[in-house]
């Protein structure tokens, strides 16, 4: 049984198993998961002992859909289990009082499997497949209390504006496949000239969706709505991280000009999201915006041609990210509330938690020797060496900084000051699947040699040094601002702004939904004109029937009367010729044939 | 080129015209049928005169005069049955009084 | 000598069934008249399909035995005997009811006589002998509507038939003969052959009811008993229809004459169905509609001569009609005169309501029904004549007549019914006359092949 | 201009002219009679051309003809006399038109078209009667046969139209 | 080797005149005779299925002469693009029966009339003969009208006449060129093979025959402007009328479309590709756009119906573009392929509408509210249906759409806006959603209590939704099948 199969399916089936038996579902799920973990840990040693597998199954004719095994994809699937798998940890605690708890685990088993497809994916028609099935599970994961205000919008909304990415998506899909007669992912990687250039903007706006690059970051903010174990998974792992793995999978095709194009992107998102993190009230959507922000940083990391490094980052940031959330969620629990005002002090309550907070908060920040260090650090070497030193370089200390600014003053506000917390039931799953997470955080950079040498990929010790300290001072100042100073004098004008979000343009209503219902409704009167046109006479008949409503026949008549309208007039002047007076008849057929006869004899004479 | 069958020709067309105004132009039933009568009548000149300067070995044109002539009897006959009938029924024979039937 | 007669079996033996029921109805037996007349047109009927692929003239070319008159017996002597069990269902019991019977078989006579014309004066006299008899028919009731409509019939067809003579006359002036095979000797004076023509689209065109010599027929079929309507849109029509195909076909071609008549073709189809638009009494409008359906046929007759289908056309088409017109004049029949009349039928009646949606979308020519048959042939006809335009005219039209049969269409299927069905006249009759009719309908549509095997 | 033509031009004229007096006077026994007129003319006009036996025939037919429809007339017509010269047409103009259009075109017909060399002599009495009766019971006893049932038809039609109808009445209308 | 393709065409038939014969019976009788008739059917398809198709031409011919003197013959016999149709008609039937078993109003006249259907849908699917297509396919029109006129909702009488008329005028161009095809073909023949192998008309001919085609289908299929009849018959018609009509019907436009259309008269065709390209285009976009504007949740479904066949336009306007047979093949299968998703995918959702419509008596959207907690089982399978009908992968559409516009791409770049289509579905649908099944339980619905399906309405709706999800995931299976014919198609 093929390890790949296992670790898409394994979730899967459980999930089923779930629905079917609807009872333990926790349980179910912790197996599922798990199984899968294991399932690709195994792969993950399969490849690293050189094994590559691959599985290939019937598609479309011609294109059979394929699934692989290699370093890269060995790895992802890995980080997506292990995080999937605590998060679904500490779910089992937050979820205890839910009473849908079975819609809720399979809906995030199906996510996982989602997911692991993606990332295991070897042809376009699966990835594609697979991305938007993750838009699918996190539409129904996001909408999971679909009955609270605002979740409906929130989730159609996610799931709108990453379906509108997504053609990126499709039409680089097909660029690929038109250009290389194959829809093998790594065949197609060794395209190159307009195609390439292309599919690889046509990408970078997919990624762009999913990732929640400006101007296409507001979707992730609202789809806070959902539970917060939802969130932790979208933000470290999957949807989310489908952007950047996208991009790190095709980098090796993507010509400088669209290196440059996402450079800048993710530099724009980096330093836009931040001081919207920065200016955020509300602890989960501060978190949101700074997940948009760091996944800026790994679009830049990946603009300046070393993918590697944004692969670091997203794999530090995945445990990072979740094991902040997971706290949140904590947090959220025992005051009902995100809201930071609610929030104030609630660390001292919380020793534990906020301990582990404060860990992943210091990594996120990038201060050794905590795994984001090093990932940041990679980030910033790789800006420095990069040819387009001078516009990445800047945007990447910018969000470096950004990043300690908000998480400072995040601490801050959870530290300062008491106020009481209610107990939380379940405390001991959640600090469980916490826990693993924060450790994972903060050591997690000893495995990136072992993953440089998996890929056998060696970041360039070129101006380590001074990415090193760059980023350590950019963070330090971060953390210092963000502690000391409020963020009203921190970002003075620019508040209001940031707390709409930046919405560029109004974001993604102006973009795109207002034009389409223009439109729609443009259809809809161009709809009215053809009733009113092409079927004038239906609708005369139909106002008719209403007149005559009272009589079926009459409606009828009136019905066929408008189907005829123009005819009928003609119907009754022939009926008029009926005079019924014999001798006028006699007349006109008289006059009539002599009519026949002059034209018989033209013809006669034509002829 | 001689005259007598243009002659007779002309006046079966003369006996054509005046029949077909007289079927058109009169009221009562009895007078259309005289019309009628002229237009057959014009149409035996005809055959006549076709068969005299034309073809006088065949026969059959005296064979179509002695049909017409039928006809005319016949045409009579019913027409007469009709008109009785009509009269029976409302007393009158004038077709400007037959207008129940139209449209 | 003895051949002719042998070959003239059917008609004789009309003759004869006319003359037994002569005697019956001066007996004063009417239901013996009925039962003769049917048995003796059922006979020449049988006697008719031992000639079945004969083709030849007789009497020196008077009279034409071939495809086209064989068939129309077959055809119209059956849709004879339909008409006589209508008529009996309506008019049993009036006075002098069997003369009825023997002028319907005079008719029939009549209509076959001119299905096989060969002669000019043969032409003259079917088209009398069959006048005659239905100004007859008409005006049996003798009340007021049925003498004016025989008054009108009898002014009218008079006036044509006149004219038709004299415009003859000038065919033997030019052919020396009144034999119609001998009219190809006219290609050198064209302008007779015109005349001719004329004449005769005038007196047939009366009598098929074509477009403009159509006037009497509406009056005709409303003043006459519904039965006698329902035969004279039918069997003299047809008779009418295939007499100008077995004459068009013998005229020089140097007339044109196709043109002109696919021209008044697509008058009638079109005027037609226009006047039957408004019509709010259903005799009236399916008085109309045959008149359409004359147009229909003249598709058939322009191709004559210059499509194989042509023929083959006719006689499947005139089956076909000859069903569902029978079918359609039986069902008003039992429902009544106004379309109101109508209203939920299909639903108090379901079978009925079936069988006249059935008629009319036969009419209509909507597959697999013998209409579609008919006028797909026809069509297939005109196009191979050469005639695309007049095809595409016919084709609009069938639009047009849908909107026409669904003004009786629709109402039979709506919620209240206005009155029951009448119940005065003996319904058996007419209910065995339409499933009859149902039954050639449907058949003929999904095995015309029957029909053709034997046409071509 | 030989006398025949003179006797055909003279019948032929006569013929015609009494054919107009049908309808120009208000009495319609005196229509009947000059149409009676019109047709012994025309009678005359086939003598005058040597078709004997038709000749007889019409004038015998019609003379009796005229006559039934002269006491037709006077059993049926209100006002046969026409004393009160009560005009009993309509449309007249058009109808004018109509019948001169006919004519002239007729006219148009006879004079324009060639009809070929004429034939000087025709058979005489006796030939023609042989001729039409071998005819008769040739070629065209198909036709003469109609004509006999034509006949027949016409006599049962007439008599169901004219008979007076039995007051138990057709079902249908009423 | 038994006749089962007329077996199946003409079972329903049988089961009709069974039903009109016994008027006595009880309905529940009546609908189990017609649940088993059209039970049988299936399994005749599904023989059909399993006895396959050929690498070239049709397959399981069957012939009778009907007229041979004009040509005309009983030909019946399947390939890879109508099998799969016939497949999908007969289960559509099956679950409509199992659906409409409730009707108690003239029980024996509905099913009579669906039977009558049944065989009219398959018998133009399996028609080879040009004669026998158009009686099959006016018969279906007859029998739809009165299906609308009888059962359908309140202002049905003028929405049956509407689709009548309209239709029935839409036919009528193609008699002329089925008049056109017979005329050109040497010997006069009605066989479509023969017009098929060597199409008949070239030049002038061929493209007026072509443009009288065109006519017919973009009225059935419809194709804007000729799609106006469509929502009105839609509204009114009942919801097993709606199934029929959309599942089957609509398919009917392109299936001509490719049978006749495309392949008798291939090269005028090709000529005129880049306009019906355009055509489909514009109906595609247009018919996700209008729906985007619609408040009556049935009317929206017919919409997306248009925008849905207007796909199966460009693929098989792009199929004649094409040079490259592959491309050909792709945009030939995704174009049939689609057929079969839309029959299914919009047949569950019209299902889903008639039971929402039985049981809240409206299809204004804005009435409904948080339903998803009333009747949870409706609600998920009205999520399902949704998702698979805005082509969402692993469901039924995504294949078939994917196919179309990868070859749409290649062949005629430009054409590839149609993909916004998909977007704009994906708003509509999810509005719905959340305006009917998420938010608050509108009180309207808290007060009346709202049954969820039954089990005969399971019963219906189960197979749709299985085989929507089957398809997506594995469309393999069909794919074969008809790419078996598509890579073998030169014209």
């Amino acid at each position: 049984m093929n390890l790949i199969a296992i670790a898409i399916l394994a979730p899967l089936f459980t999930a089923l198993l779930i629905l079917l038996l609807r009872r333990t579902p926790a349980l179910l799920a912790l197996l599922g998961a798990s199984v899968a973990c294991v399932a690709s840990l195994m792969l993950l040693a399969n490849v690293a002992n050189g094994i590559n597998s691959e599985l290939l199954l019937p598609g479309l004719p011609d294109m059979p859909l394929r699934l692989i095994a290699t370093p890269l994809t060995a790895l992802l699937s890995t980080l997506v289990s292990v995080i999937a798998s605590m998060v679904l940890v500490y779910a089992v605690g937050y979820m205890q009082q839910d009473n849908e708890k079975n819609r809720f685990f399979a809906t995030m088993l199906l996510f996982i499997s989602a997911m692991q497809t993606l990332v295991l994916a070897g042809d376009w028609i699966l990835l594609l497949s697979a991305w938007e099935l993750i838009g699918l599970s996190s539409y129904l994961l996001i909408g999971f209390w679909y009955r609270k205000p605002g979740v409906k919008v929130a989730a159609t909304r996610a799931f709108l504006v990453t379906r509108s990415a997504d053609l990126g998506l499709y039409i680089a899909a097909f660029i690929l496949i038109a250009s290389t007669g194959s829809s093998d992912i790594a065949s197609s990687l060794n395209t190159s000239g307009g195609a390439a250039i292309a599919a690889g903007l046509l990408l970078l706006v997919a990624a762009m969706g999913k990732s929640a690059q400006t101007p296409l970051h507001d979707w992730l903010q609202q789809a806070m709505a959902g539970p917060t174990p939802v969130s932790a998974l979208l933000h470290s792992a999957t949807l989310v991280a489908a952007g950047a793995i996208l991009l790190i999978r095709t980098a090796p095709m993507l010509p400088p000009e669209v290196l440059l194009v996402i450079g800048i992107v993710g530099g724009i998102t980096t330093v836009v999201t931040g001081l919207i993190a920065l200016g955020e009230s509300d602890l989960k959507r501060m978190l949101a915006a700074s997940t948009s922000s760091q996944y800026g940083l790994m679009l830049i990391a990946v603009g300046a041609g070393v993918p590697m490094a944004a692969l670091l980052h997203l794999i530090a940031h995945a445990a990072i990210k979740s094991s902040l959330f997971l706290g949140a969620g904590v947090f959220q629990h025992s005051r009902e509330s995100t809201l930071l005002e609610q929030l104030r002090g609630v660390g001292h309550d919380r020793p534990k938690i906020f301990l582990g907070f404060v860990l992943a908060a210091l990594a996120l920040a990038g201060i050794p020797p905590l795994s984001g260090f090093f990932s940041k650090d990679a980030i910033i070497a790789a800006s420095l060496n990069s040819a387009n030193i001078w516009i990445l370089l800047p945007f990447a200390l910018a969000g470096t900084l950004l990043t300690g600014g908000y998480m400072a003053r995040a601490l801050r506000i959870l530290w300062q000051k008491k106020g009481e917390s209610q107990p939380v039931n379940g405390l001991r799953w959640m600090g469980a699947g916490l826990g693993v997470l924060v450790t994972l955080a903060v050591i997690l950079a000893a495995f990136f040699p072992g993953i440089e040498s998996l890929l056998n990929f060696q970041l360039s010790e070129t101006s380590q040094i001074t990415a090193e300290i760059l980023g350590l001072s950019a963070a330090l100042t971060g953390l210092a601002l963000g502690w000391s100073i409020p963020r009203q004098r921190l970002l003075g004008p620019l508040l209001p702004w940031a707390n709409r979000g930046f919405a560029i343009a109004g974001g993604f209503d102006n973009l795109m939904v207002r034009p389409a219902l223009a439109i729609a409704g443009g259809c809809e009167k161009l709809e009215r004109i053809l009733y009113a046109g092409v079927l004038a006479t239906g609708h005369l008949g139909l106002r008719l029937a209403r007149a005559a409503r009272h009589n079926d026949e009459q409606r009828i008549d009136a019905a066929i009367f408008s189907f005829v309208r123009s005819t009928i007039n003609l119907g009754s002047k022939a009926r008029k010729l009926q005079s019924g007076l014999i001798h006028r008849e006699l007349a006109i057929s008289t006059v009539a044939s002599a009519m026949i006869l002059v034209f018989m004899l033209i013809t006669l004479l034509v002829y | 080129m001689s005259p007598e069958l243009i002659i007779a020709l002309i006046s079966g067309a003369a006996l054509f015209g005046v029949g077909i105004y007289g079927a058109l132009s009169q009221t009562n039933l009895v007078m259309i049928m005289m019309g009628i009568e002229l237009i057959l009548a014009g149409a035996m000149v005809n055959l006549v005169a076709f068969w005299r300067y034309l073809h006088p070995d065949v026969a059959a044109g005296q064979m179509f005069v002695l049909i017409i002539m039928t006809v005319m009897a016949i045409e009579m006959a019913v027409g007469f049955a009709v008109a009785i009938a009509r009269f029976r029924a409302i007393g009158s024979v004038e077709m400007e009084e037959a207008t129940e039937l139209k449209g | 000598m003895e051949r002719d007669l042998a070959l003239l079996i059917p008609e004789i033996s009309i003759l004869v069934t006319v003359v037994l029921a002569l005697i019956a109805e001066m007996l004063r037996m009417p239901r013996t008249a009925l039962i003769i007349t049917v048995a003796g047109l059922f006979l020449a009927t049988i006697l008719t399909l031992s000639l079945l692929g004969v083709d030849t003239t007789i009497f020196g070319g008077t009279f034409r035995i071939d495809m086209l008159s064989v068939w129309a017996k077959l055809i119209l002597l059956p849709a004879s005997i339909l008409s006589l069990l209508l008529a009996r269902a309506e008019l049993a019991g009036s006075d002098r009811e069997g003369t009825v019977y023997v002028l319907i078989c005079l008719v029939s006579l009549a209509s076959i006589l001119m299905a096989g014309v060969g002669d000019s004066m043969l032409l003259v006299l079917g088209i009398l002998l069959s006048g005659l008899a239905s100004f007859a028919l008409v005006a049996y009731p003798r009340n007021d509507m049925a003498t004016e409509a025989a008054m009108k019939f009898f002014v009218f067809a008079s006036v044509a038939t006149s004219v038709m003579i004299f415009g003859l006359s000038y065919w033997f002036g030019g052919t020396g003969s009144t034999l119609l095979s001998e009219l190809a000797r006219l290609d050198t004076s064209p302008v007779i052959a015109v005349i001719g023509l004329m004449a005769v689209i005038i007196g047939l065109g009366y009598k098929a009811s074509l477009v403009p010599f159509h006037f009497w027929a509406p009056d005709a079929y409303e003043g006459a008993p519904l039965s006698i309507a329902a035969y004279l849109s039918v069997v003299p029509k047809i008779g009418a229809i295939l007499a100008f195909a077995q004459v068009v076909r013998d005229i020089p071609m140097v007339t044109a004459w196709p043109l002109i008549i696919a021209v008044i073709a697509a008058i009638t189809m079109t005027y037609g169905y226009l006047a039957a638009l408004v019509q709010k009494n259903v005799v009236r409008l399916l008085a109309y509609s045959s008149v359409a359906q004359a147009g229909y046929f003249m598709l058939g007759v322009v191709a004559v001569g210059a499509s194989t289908l042509a023929l083959q056309s006719l006689i499947v088409f005139s089956a076909a009609y000859a069903a569902m017109n029978l079918g359609a004049f039986a069902i008003t029949m039992q429902v009544g005169r106004s379309l109101d009349d109508f209203h939920g039928v299909g639903r108090t009646k379901p079978l009925l309501g079936v069988a006249m949606v059935v008629f009319l979308l036969s009419l209509t020519g909507i597959p697999p029904l013998a209409g579609f048959v008919g006028k797909f042939l026809l069509f297939g006809a005109a196009i191979d004549a050469g005639f695309l335009w007049l095809t595409v005219v016919a084709i609009l039209n069938s639009v047009l007549s849908l909107a026409v049969y669904l003004r009786i269409m629709v109402p039979m299927y709506q919620q209240q019914s206005k009155n029951e069905i009448n119940e005065v006249i003996s319904a058996p009759l007419i209910r065995l006359v339409w499933i009859i009719a149902l039954l050639f309908t449907v058949g003929i549509g999904l095995s015309a092949q029957l029909l053709l095997a034997q046409l071509s | 201009m030989t006398a025949q033509m003179f006797f055909i031009g003279f019948f032929g004229l006569a013929g015609v002219w009494f054919g107009i007096v049908v309808f120009r006077t208000y009495s319609m026994v005196r229509s009947a009679l000059a149409l009676l007129f019109s047709q012994t003319a025309l009678g005359a006009m086939f003598l005058s051309m040597q078709a004997e036996f038709l000749g007889v025939l019409q004038i015998m037919m019609m003379a009796t003809e005229m006559s039934i429809m002269a006491i037709f007339m006077v059993m049926f017509m209100m006002d046969p006399g026409g004393l009160g010269e009560m005009d009993m047409t309509h449309q007249k103009r058009l109808s004018l038109g109509v019948g001169i259009t006919a004519f002239v075109s007729a006219v148009a017909v006879a004079v324009f078209v060639d009809w070929g060399p004429l034939a000087t002599t025709a058979p005489d009495a006796v030939q023609q009667t042989a001729d039409l009766g071998l005819e008769l019971l040739g070629r065209s006893m198909l036709i003469f046969e109609t004509a006999g049932v034509t006949i027949l038809t016409a006599m049962i039609a007439a008599t169901a139209v004219a008979i007076q109808p039995v007051k138990k009445a057709s079902c249908h209308e009423s | 080797m038994y006749p089962i393709v007329s077996i199946t065409v003409f079972l329903p038939l049988l089961g009709a005149l069974l039903v009109l014969s016994m008027r006595k019976a009880p309905p529940q009788a009546v609908h189990a005779i017609g649940i088993i008739t059209s039970g049988f059917t299936l399994l005749g398809a599904l023989i059909m299925w399993f006895r396959g198709v050929n690498e070239t031409g049709f397959a399981q011919l069957e012939q009778i002469d009907w007229m041979p003197s004009i040509g005309a013959a009983y030909r019946v016999g399947v390939d890879g693009i109508s099998l799969p149709l016939v497949l999908l008609t007969a289960l559509l039937f099956f679950v409509t029966f199992i659906y409409s078993s409730k009707v108690r109003k003239q029980s024996h006249a509905f099913v009579a009339l669906m039977l009558l259907l049944e065989t009219a849908s398959i018998g133009a699917f399996t028609a080879l003969d040009a004669i026998l297509f158009y009686v099959f396919f006016e018969v279906s029109l007859v029998s739809m009208y009165f299906m609308i006129a009888e059962w359908g909702h309140e202002d049905r009488q003028r929405a049956a006449l509407m689709f009548f008329i309209y239709t029935f005028l839409g036919s009528l161009p193609l008699l002329l060129a089925i008049l056109g095809l017979y005329l050109g073909s040497d010997p006069h023949t009605f066989d479509m093979r023969v017009w098929i192998s060597n199409p008949p008309l070239d030049g002038m001919a061929a493209t007026l025959a072509l443009v009288a085609m065109l006519i017919t289908f973009a009225v059935k299929t419809p194709v804007f402007p000729f799609h106006t009849w469509l929502p009105a018959a839609h509204v009114q018609a009942p919801a097993a009328g709606s199934v029929i009509l959309a599942g089957v019907m609509l398919k009917f436009g392109t299936y001509g479309l490719i049978r006749f259309a495309l392949q008798m008269t291939p090269d005028a065709f090709r000529e005129a590709g880049l306009v019906i390209l355009g055509f489909g285009v514009v109906a595609a976009l247009y018919g996700a756009f209008a729906a985007l504007a619609q408040t009556d949740l049935k009317r929206l479904v017919a919409y997306t119906s248009i925008n849905h066949m207007g796909y199966i336009i460009v693929g098989v306007a792009i199929a004649a573009l094409a040079s490259d047979p592959a491309i050909r093949a792709i945009a030939l299968d995704g174009s049939v392929l689609q057929m079969i998703s839309h029959g299914l995918v919009t047949g569950a959702l019209f299902l889903l509408v008639g039971m929402l419509q039985d049981r809240a008596h409206t299809r204004e959207m804005d009435q409904f509210g948080g339903l998803l907690k009333v009747v949870p089982v409706l609600g998920w399978s009205f999520v399902l249906a949704a998702f698979a009908s805005l082509g969402l992968p692993g469901l039924a559409h995504f294949p078939a759409e994917f196919q179309i516009f990868l070859a749409t791409l290649q062949v005629e770049p430009f054409a590839i806006i149609v993909i916004i289509g998909i977007v704009i579905t994906a708003g509509l649908y999810l509005r719905a959603i959340a305006q009917i099944f998420l938010g608050e339980v509108g009180d309207k619905w808290t007060t009346t209590t709202m049954a969820d399906l039954s089990y005969r309405e399971l019963l219906a709706l189960g197979p749709l939704l299985a085989f929507t999800i089957v398809l997506g995931v594995a469309p393999a299976w069909v794919l074969d099948v008809i790419h078996k014919t598509t890579s073998a198609l030169q014209f």
